[in-house]
């Protein structure tokens, strides 16, 4: 949807009308959005980790989410959604030139549509961050977020929502499933495998501290995401509810059959994994949410939650990288499967509303998507390397000293202890 | 003056404090401790990464009696809280020296 | 409201006319409905049982969601909202046939309407939940569940609003004091008596494990709140405001009516009991908040804090059933305050906005309130109890095992320990 | 924006048209300064106080936002936003008399009207609580607030907003950086004076109990100031979605600043540091949000950001009263720091929106907004004094007794322990 | 060497510890522990039913001295941890066979 | 029989058990407590307010064993929890007058 609307965002006008309920309902979608990254994923991160790194994930969350809107601020956003390139933007809109309470974009103000892009551009980097956790140096984590921010979240965010390459080619992403979680997938596991594992895994026992707090974040985060897919519509409109159906079932199917899956091979149903199954759901009905049917949305969950549990549970452990809180497996791989099955389930005769602009058979739109997957992967994949070795280079090192890891990142690094129950 | 001190099951801890509240034993303190031994550990799940937990909750109880009583409370402590499976725990009986209270500052016998 | 819209809606049409402001709140009021659910009632719930058990509820909090949702796409919603029955709907949206994206019904989109009572749908069995706490059978309880939310839930949602015959006889429900709270907390009652005790119940202590939790929970039930009772206006209008208002008014009432009451009574005043009162005001306006004036809902709301108070401290331990966390005490006797104040303060020389349909007197009005309430506690009372005997019979058993109880559900049904601190 | 519409807000109309659109996000707002309250301030200030005391912020913040909500009711609405007084509103809406259903306000319903404002009106002495935490009797913090939010609340709430003096002289204060930020930083001010130190206060460790508990309140605060800020708009527009930006950008640099600062000069960036610094941008913002460009809120954040970083960390120690969770230090001081620097900001010529009606130069909309802080300072100070003094003669005193401190508020006056792990 | 054990009231631990401090006490061993003797218990509330909590919060606190500084140590843990009520708690004093310190493997005398 | 009491930094805990778990120690018990030593505290920061933490987290461990492995078991506690550091902690041995084993009733050497 964004992607159609691609050029004609890149340029706000002034003459159009704003449209007070579609102005109202991407409001609250913004305020959705920023309730996902903050509480949202900090808690179901905090959750997972041990106690001595808890307020370490709230600090790096709320540290990474202020620097990225700064960036956003200055040049993100005018690199991401303006000018006329094909595979990176311009500079009209550099410290948000332009955007004036006045300015309109489509149906609501420009200055909406900066903050409802601009937690997109949060929460990439902040989802990348769990492959990360309970090692990282601090200040390495800010300057790679900031350049990540600007290099390689923007520069896709341009190719399928900004009218670059990936638009053109009639690539289906509605909200996101490359754009945000194949990236942040992707990044987080090239990130992983430089950083390397933390002491001790996997031999050594890392239960979560407060699984609590893990269920109240997947929580949110279900709940933010009719933000974030419901509102990728930019209009409060019957393909915004359409959407936040899909957003019900497709994480509801995730989540049963992970759990079952779960139960039939491990013998207990857990708490950890239902809240999985219901982020592989999430995220794999991101891309397709503007575009296939109730069935396909239960199907796609289905497929996403079992795709997921297989590659963290299976996959993961056979390749020995620590990818701590599994990015990968849930945002890389649910995205991928999302990605070709909108793919699949767009087609009219299954019940969706067609293949995107230009493309005339699935097997065709299937192509376009994994060229997406490819193309993100690669890039992503690449650039992400480049940033974090730079970032190491110049802040002293990927990782915390090995004493600090040890005492736990939360009194080394910050000074403060979680629990003084 | 002997120091009872018993490593129980957690869920035993309230029957062993009323047989002693019915015998003469004024007094207990409690601690939470996490017991290793032949009883055989919990498999806890993670993302479905088993994990052997080796360390099992217990509870310790440190009681103070007179030596002619240390018999039947140990006794007593036996009887409420064996279940006969493995894991119920040891008692261990040593010689105090001394025994002050606090707030009056009497001693041995006069202070339990 | 609801009632009144029943026919119409139960046909949604393609011709009508889509208001954004009306579908920008519908969209928001779904949001906040699903927060009260997950997390809101997970947290309520959560905090007061034993950190043994804290997890098991999570897990079952999100897995009965899960299962409800894909009962309410298969065939709950056709059942409740749909066809021209009097017991119970049809089977015209079997799989949600019919609702495309550009549906619409009444002037929001058909879709948006299914999102908005699937989450109530989902709800009504997570309240009951709570008086079965700490020892059921996770099995049984999700085949209950998912039969309960077919075979009760929503005929009793199609006679009030799907144009059945209580809906017809003009009863004022307006978001669902009898649809959801009275069923609720009957079913919740029966449930708990057929199920006994928690071993060691009344005599030993069992103290919630975390309060905290619980504060936390019952604030976001009453922001969700909004979505459940503005939300049933189903339009962003001056009823919505109004009920807002009285959303507002009526828990504030209950809170102060119980903590006053409990401070009296037991010296003092606890933050378990003032955030029962919240819920008990916001339980007993739910019905009402369509009809009455803010004087009235003050007066429902204080009547309903002292009436719960009264049958969660009072009359539960007279009894002695195990209602573990006081479903019938707040849930059943608000609803049933509701229900009947509703019927009284609807009369516009007391402020409301006047009877229902076809009804001319106080006396009818409360006749036909009171005529609902057996109707509901009748059915569900008996539906509840042949499917939590046949889901027994099914799945071994209603409780968990002796040992399993003591062990505490989390590890032995789920493998999970809630902290690791 | 609210001061201009003063004086029509305070006759509701009947004949006007409302929008769906402006209803649905003021419905939404509504509902986001709800969660700021409950439970977003319950869980920040709960996180910061020792376990013993945990439960009782918890009550003390139901309890009085369920007393302000009946006060603001009764009479509280009535003297803020009705009548043509210059000091103090009138008693035509007594019990919210003519707030019915269809009565109208600009272009919502002016029952959405009280609500929005209510929620002002509670989260203000919901503020200043924070000073006074870990101490405060309940009887007298009862009747402290409930006075409080009708003789201090109300009046300044109409000096500024309905249609009084302040209004009139053409000050600047969107969403409430006089009438609510610099108004509960002064009376936590003195009320913290009148009351004393804490037992051990600062000789005794006294650290947070549970910081997650802060850091999860932090971020729902955030989310919900877009209901504050973006929703004084009273309308879904570019206003509105400017607000929203400026909510973003601000706090984003105040986080950044405050970090930054602590860690140049302690050695270590922490989480409670950073959120404080989140709150100190967003309580500057909040008078500035209608009037100043993106840039100009970046300014304004990174100021606050310092600013509350020298008043918390340097200044508090110097003077040595016991402003527990640092009310003035943030809100205060944070609250003054935006009101001035609106008043430079606001100016055309450095991209803000123009100065207030009447007011032609930057020294003259300075000038003004000096005098509100004044007013207000002074105003507050005096009365919030004389009212804890008399609560204080009413109640018994105004602190808990030596042992129950040390025994803490939770056990001693509330009956519950807040952690049973 | 002897080992004395103080249970003391938590808010009095700070209290000792300085005392401790000003005499030639070099360390302590603290636990977080639950004491049941003639000390009331706390009446709790949960939805209005009243529960007896036996089981108050206490402090233990362990330090090994020589055997010439048992008695003053003993005299400062009870001066400063006494209020006078019931409940201020109990020392118990017991002979310690041998000491280690890990660090260096220093014994006795030494190493503590 | 002895009880050999261990206060160790708490991430030597593994490593202890592991050692002790290759000697014939069947069983032993952990309690989680703070230690205050020669070691420095740590300084935490609670809104830039400096605040030096006295207490630090240790392990203690409690193992019951048999007079004749006494010295194998203290040296393997002390060689795997050695950093050299201050802090490594402290072993205290005493003397036990008597175990049983609740499960079975058996007492001495037969309990452990
Ligand atoms: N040698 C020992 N020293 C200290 N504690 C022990 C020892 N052996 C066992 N324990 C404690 O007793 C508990 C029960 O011991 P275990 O061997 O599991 O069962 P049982 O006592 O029935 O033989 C352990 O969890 C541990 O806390
Ligand atoms: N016989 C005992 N054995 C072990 N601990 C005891 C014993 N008696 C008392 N205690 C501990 O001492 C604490 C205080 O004892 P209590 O009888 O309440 O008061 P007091 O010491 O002032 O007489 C108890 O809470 C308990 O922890
Ligand atoms: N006299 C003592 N009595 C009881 N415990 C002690 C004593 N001295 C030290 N400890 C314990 O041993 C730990 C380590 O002691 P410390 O003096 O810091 O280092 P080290 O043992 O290397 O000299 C302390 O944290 C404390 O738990």
């Amino acid at each position: 949807m964004l992607g159609l609307l691609g050029v004609s965002l890149a340029t706000p006008s002034l003459a159009a009308e704003v449209s007070a309920g579609d102005t109202a309902w991407m409001l609250t979608s913004t305020a959705l959005v920023l309730m996902m990254c903050l509480p949202g994923l900090a808690l179901l991160y905090g959750g997972m980790v041990r106690s001595k790194n808890l307020l370490s994930v709230g600090m790096q969350c709320f540290a990474v989410a202020s620097l990225v809107m700064l960036m956003w601020f200055v040049i993100g956003y005018s690199l991401a959604l303006s000018g006329s390139g094909v595979f990176v933007g311009g500079l009209d809109h550099f410290l948000l030139a332009g955007i004036t309470g006045d300015a309109v974009n489509g149906s609501i103000p420009a200055a909406l549509f900066v903050c409802f892009q601009m937690t997109f551009a949060v929460i990439t980097p902040l989802l990348f961050l769990g492959s990360l956790v309970e090692r990282i140096r601090f200040s390495t984590l800010l300057m790679l977020t900031a350049s990540w921010s600007v290099l390689v979240y923007a520069p896709i965010c341009f190719w399928v929502w900004g009218g670059g390459w990936l638009g053109s080619l009639g690539i289906l992403d509605f909200a996101g499933g490359a754009v945000v979680h194949i990236n942040a997938g992707i990044a987080g596991l090239v990130a992983a495998i430089m950083l390397g594992r933390r002491e001790g895994y996997p031999n050594k026992l890392m239960p979560p501290n407060n699984l609590t707090l893990s269920l109240a974040g997947a929580a949110l985060l279900w709940v933010g995401w009719f933000g974030f897919n419901a509102g990728s519509s930019v209009a409060a409109d019957g393909s915004a509810a359409m959407a936040m159906l899909l957003t019900l079932l497709a994480p509801a199917a995730g989540a049963l059959a992970w759990m079952f899956m779960e139960w039939r091979s491990k013998g207990k149903p857990t708490p950890l994994g239902i809240v999985s199954g219901v982020i592989a759901g999430l995220v794999a009905v991101t891309p397709a949410a503007g575009s296939v049917s109730p069935v396909g949305a239960v199907v796609i969950g289905t497929v996403a939650g079992l795709a997921c549990y297989w590659a963290s549970v299976i996959l993961k452990p056979r390749f020995g990288y620590d990818d701590s809180l599994d990015v990968f497996g849930v945002h890389g791989v649910g995205g991928i499967v999302g990605a070709l099955l909108t793919g699949v389930f767009a087609a009219t005769y299954l019940g969706g509303t067609g293949f995107g602009d230009g493309v005339d058979s699935m097997l065709a739109q299937v192509g376009v998507q994994s060229l997406g997957i490819v193309a993100v992967i690669v890039y992503s994949g690449i650039v992400t390397a480049l940033l974090f070795w730079i970032s190491g280079r110049v802040c002293g090192g990927l990782r915390a000293d090995a004493e600090q890891e040890v005492e736990g990142l939360d009194t080394a690094y910050h000074g403060e202890r979680a629990y003084n129950l | 003056m002997k120091l009872i001190t018993a490593i129980i099951r957690p869920f035993k801890l309230d029957a062993v404090q009323e047989a002693l509240s019915k015998m003469d034993v004024q007094g207990m303190t409690i601690t939470e401790v996490k017991g290793f031994g032949r009883q055989q550990g919990r498999t806890e799940l993670y993302r479905s990464a088993e994990y052997l937990v080796n360390f099992l909750p217990k509870i310790k109880i440190e009681v103070v009696v007179q030596d002619d009583s240390l018999q039947s409370v140990i006794d007593a402590i036996t009887e409420v809280s064996k279940t006969g499976q493995v894991g119920d725990g040891k008692i261990f009986i040593s010689e105090l020296q001394e025994v002050v209270r606090i707030r009056t500052g009497e001693t041995s016998g006069d202070a339990v």
